[in-house]
């Protein structure tokens, strides 16, 4: 499961840090501790920023560092298609196969195609995530976020 | 002995189905043939389950929920796979409403006590009722006398008709604008009455109780499907179903679940603890404090399966037909009296029954001594004794793997009874 | 791999012993031995537990305590058999001492629970106090915050030292004449220390408190007295100590359990029962409602028996020399913490540690793909890993069949997680 | 276990119905429902009558016949003496083979030896001994009573 990818952001993470946002959330791990403090900054329909600090393992680390990379400068649109592939990968209990198509929308983040055998990880994979989609939900206003995925 | 049952309709091959249980191979007494007649007490278990439980322990045994390692990610999808598998087999809407207790009784303190310690709409305090009825199990009684006296909340109950059936004349009377819950039994383990559900929650859905289903006798033996019975919450015990004992069930409505506060406190149950202040895990998880019995419900899995695969539609036919094929031949008994209803209809395979003046100490320990093992005394309804004034009865239930024969042999055993102590 | 603890004065047969445990010969992730050392979660059973567990099911499995019938009595002796081995096993003075729950933290709520409810002198209420430690697993906060939450009694604890032991300091500014109640654990199952039982029991007994110690990681490790504690209640879990999941103990004072009020309501418990009121059977029935764990009873029972047949002081000196053992090598791996005491004085085989900043999980995943297994996370002890300022630790936890090579398999793959992180 | 003497017993009772006493108890046998009612009526240390009434199995109904057969006339100090044995028999899980010194305490009462290896069927046995036991403490003065067997 520790493909070289998830190493490399663990330890070269993607923007971490906190930075001024629109909306912050933490998100908490219970039976891990894995802990993330995540803000999101919009300008428009444009996910801005996307800056975070917290701790935890490998797994989640290197998961909020691939999140950094793959959402900030997309539209929220085709960002939201990013996080409905990602979930699904997670999901999937190692069953699915990553294909071309999918490569294409998750880049990097295929490299945790392995992880979700392993039920306990799936929640530190899906950690930052999690927090990504909340706090965007925060920053757009509830009702707003409703609206756009009905 | 004779063999008048063979041809009922709706029989199972009981042949085939003893084979997988082992117990009834046994012999009592220097020889004499096993004849369980004590399934409503506990039912015998298949070779499957057996397999279930040790395979659990030789290949996979580990503490759940919290492990990165192999056996205890085995143990979990195992466990939470159980809960998956009874979650089917009561067509439950979701798997985190099937909570995993220690036996049907912990399931109904569970609620009880929740609705003690809960907020408003729920909370059960002066001035609000407490339904149940007289032909309770004492752990759907006990319970709620505990929580009357610890609120100060009123304990009401249906009585019974003299055939052994719920008296709901006064319905509206029982169950008012007052009453916070409603708790009673689906199929009753002394007098066999399937109660009329449908009639009784529409009435407390009118006056916005909520209502408690004890199914510890209706799981083992018919399709039990809780969105069709409407209740809020609805218990039973696995060992009853061909399941280990130390493991029963809880199913309760999602939103009541998320609502209601804990009752047992400890590992499993929350989702942070400070030594300043707690929360805690979503259901199921929030009424599961420490090492949930693990190996017990990967048991109850299994049993759950085997039920299935010979299909629950099935299993009530054949104990309906042997029902019928019962009550006709102890009818043909001098002096046997069936407290509870004396036809087939609306019952399940319970009969209770006096025999003359004989103590059922007595008419028990006889059968006894020719392998044919009943339970005698009050069946933990000692109300329903009182109310039928008798101090205990004799008590024959069936299961799937009983035989028209087996039904005879208690008809002869009783003769014998009557003429040793005649 | 070195073998340098092969000559450890004090080892049991390793060898031998784990031809008892089936699972032991498991393989994982395509053919790595497993190395089993995740015991303070839960441990692996023997054959004979196994055994014990299906000898039942298929000989003897009926309802207890109200049969007339052979397997009914048969399944009575068995169970009422397995009180008297817990009973003496932990050196009770009356087997009526020895009540069977579902596991601990059902034990530690009971206990809870009837204090809340129970009349003077013991009721918890406004202005009384409870007390326990920030070493408690969570099956022994939680009950503790819910009763000071629901009674309005105070909740204090004992803080830890920076070597992982309780400050007891201030013992007597945190147990005053207003505590009601002290409980605590004799064996910490995150930093592995042993406590001073005594000290505690003697300022407690000094205000008139009473003592509840949580024995879930002290009855499996060594001979268990509960005279020679001196406490009121003692807790623990049968599956930590070979016996099946599914079942619990609390033994309790005679005096105490006949004075203080049920918990769970239901069949067995009761002496007799009316719609209108009921009264209870003597402890231990009092608090054993419902059909109880019977089969895990008995397996506990057989577990109880593999125990004593090895003896308890001989468990105890094995894991002595293991645990100095592990301690010496751990110290060994760079970067290595030991969270709890550094040295084998007084601790228990439970060693917590982190390793740099590599996180648990992570140390704890490369050990499973080399078949080692260990826990990782807080280990139902959140506020140990606050007070220490981790976030979790991996902790390795060893039994009678624990090898010192499975140490030295442990410190190897150490180094591979460090070589694959650093 | 059923002897014929437990039979005779069961179907021709002795001393059943309740006379005037000295004390009054009301026993209950919880697992089964069995009760009985027994007084005492002592003249002096001498066990005047054991006047009784109940409902219960044939054991329960037979060992409160033979009770009486046995006790009524008897002086306390013997009486005790044989509740003692009687005790001690039905105790015994059937591993006690009554011999002769027993029988003569007992007399009837051996034919009991069977029910003791039925522990159900103990209790039923002993009910009305225990009832006994309790309206002579009662009819005496548990100080009395205390003393005397100090
Ligand atoms: C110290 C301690 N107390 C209590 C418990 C709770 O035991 P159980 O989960 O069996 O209720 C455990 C184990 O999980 C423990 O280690
Ligand atoms: C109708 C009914 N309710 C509740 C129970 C209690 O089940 P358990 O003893 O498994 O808690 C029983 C069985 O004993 C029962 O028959």
């Amino acid at each position: 499961m520790y493909q070289d990818v998830i190493l490399d952001h663990y330890k070269h993470p993607h923007g971490r840090g906190l930075r001024d946002g629109d909306a912050e959330v933490h998100h908490v791990n219970p039976t891990c501790g894995d802990e993330i403090t995540l803000r999101v900054r919009y300008e428009g329909e444009t996910v801005a920023d996307v800056s975070y600090e917290g701790q935890g393992c490998s797994i989640s680390q290197a998961s909020a560092s691939v999140l950094n990379e793959l959402l900030v400068g997309k539209e929220l649109d085709e960002a939201r298609r990013i996080q409905d592939a990602f979930l699904e990968l997670m999901q999937s209990k190692g069953q699915l196969e990553p294909d071309d198509a999918m490569e294409e929308v998750l880049e990097d983040a295929v490299a945790f195609a392995g992880v979700s055998k392993y039920p306990a990880r799936v929640k530190c994979a899906l950690l930052s995530w999690m927090a990504w989609k909340d706090a965007t939900a925060q920053a757009l206003g509830e009702g707003a976020a409703k609206e756009r995925t009905a | 002995m004779t063999d008048s049952g063979r041809g009922l309709p709706g029989l199972l091959d009981t042949e085939a189905i003893r084979k997988d249980f082992p117990i009834l191979d046994r012999a009592v007494h220097d020889g004499a043939k096993l004849v369980y007649l004590d399934n409503a007490a506990t039912s015998q278990k298949p070779r499957q389950v057996l397999d279930a439980l040790s395979g659990y322990y030789e290949r996979h045994n580990a503490n759940v929920h919290r492990g990165v390692h192999v056996l205890a990610e085995e143990a979990t999808a195992l466990y939470e796979g159980a809960r998956d598998k009874v979650a089917a087999f009561i067509n439950a809407p979701s798997r985190d409403e099937v909570v995993f207790t220690k036996n049907a009784s912990e399931s109904l303190n569970l609620v009880a006590n929740m609705l003690g310690w809960a907020d408003e709409p729920y909370r059960v305090e002066r001035d609000t009722e407490i339904v149940i009825t007289e032909m309770e199990h004492h752990s759907n009684i006990v319970p709620w006398q505990l929580l009357a006296q610890r609120t100060g909340a009123k304990l009401k109950w249906f009585g019974l008709t003299d055939d052994g059936r719920l008296d709901l004349s006064n319905i509206d009377e029982v169950i008012t604008e007052k009453t916070k819950v409603v708790s009673f039994v689906q199929v009753s383990n002394i007098l066999g009455t399937v109660n009329p559900v449908e009639e009784i929650v529409r009435r407390a859905q009118d006056v916005g109780a909520l209502v408690v289903v004890d199914a510890s006798q209706a799981a083992p033996h018919m399709a039990l499907d809780v969105q069709a019975l409407q209740a809020d919450f609805v218990a039973f015990t696995g060992h009853k179903m061909c399941g280990p004992t130390g493991i029963g069930v809880l199913w309760g409505r999602k939103g009541l679940l998320d609502d209601l506060p804990p009752f047992l406190g400890g590992g499993e149950m929350i989702e942070t603890v400070s030594m300043h202040s707690s929360t805690y895990a979503p259901a199921p998880h929030k009424f599961e404090a420490g090492t949930p019995p693990i190996a017990q419900a990967v048991g109850l899995g299994a049993a759950v399966d085997y039920l299935s695969a010979i299909g629950m539609d099935r299993v009530q036919a054949h104990e309906h037909a042997l029902t019928e094929y019962a009550v006709g031949r102890l009818r043909e008994v001098p002096d046997l009296r069936i407290i509870g209803p004396v036809t087939g209809e609306n019952r399940g395979a319970t009969i209770s029954f006096t025999l003359g003046d004989i103590h059922p100490h007595d008419v028990g320990q006889v059968l006894d001594e020719q392998g044919i093992a009943v339970r005698v005394g009050h069946h933990c309804a000692r109300p329903v004794c009182l109310r039928y004034g008798i101090p205990a009865t004799t008590r024959a239930s069936f299961y799937l793997y009983s035989s028209p024969a087996e039904v005879d042999a208690l008809v002869d055993g009783l003769e014998q009874v009557r003429n040793f102590f005649g």
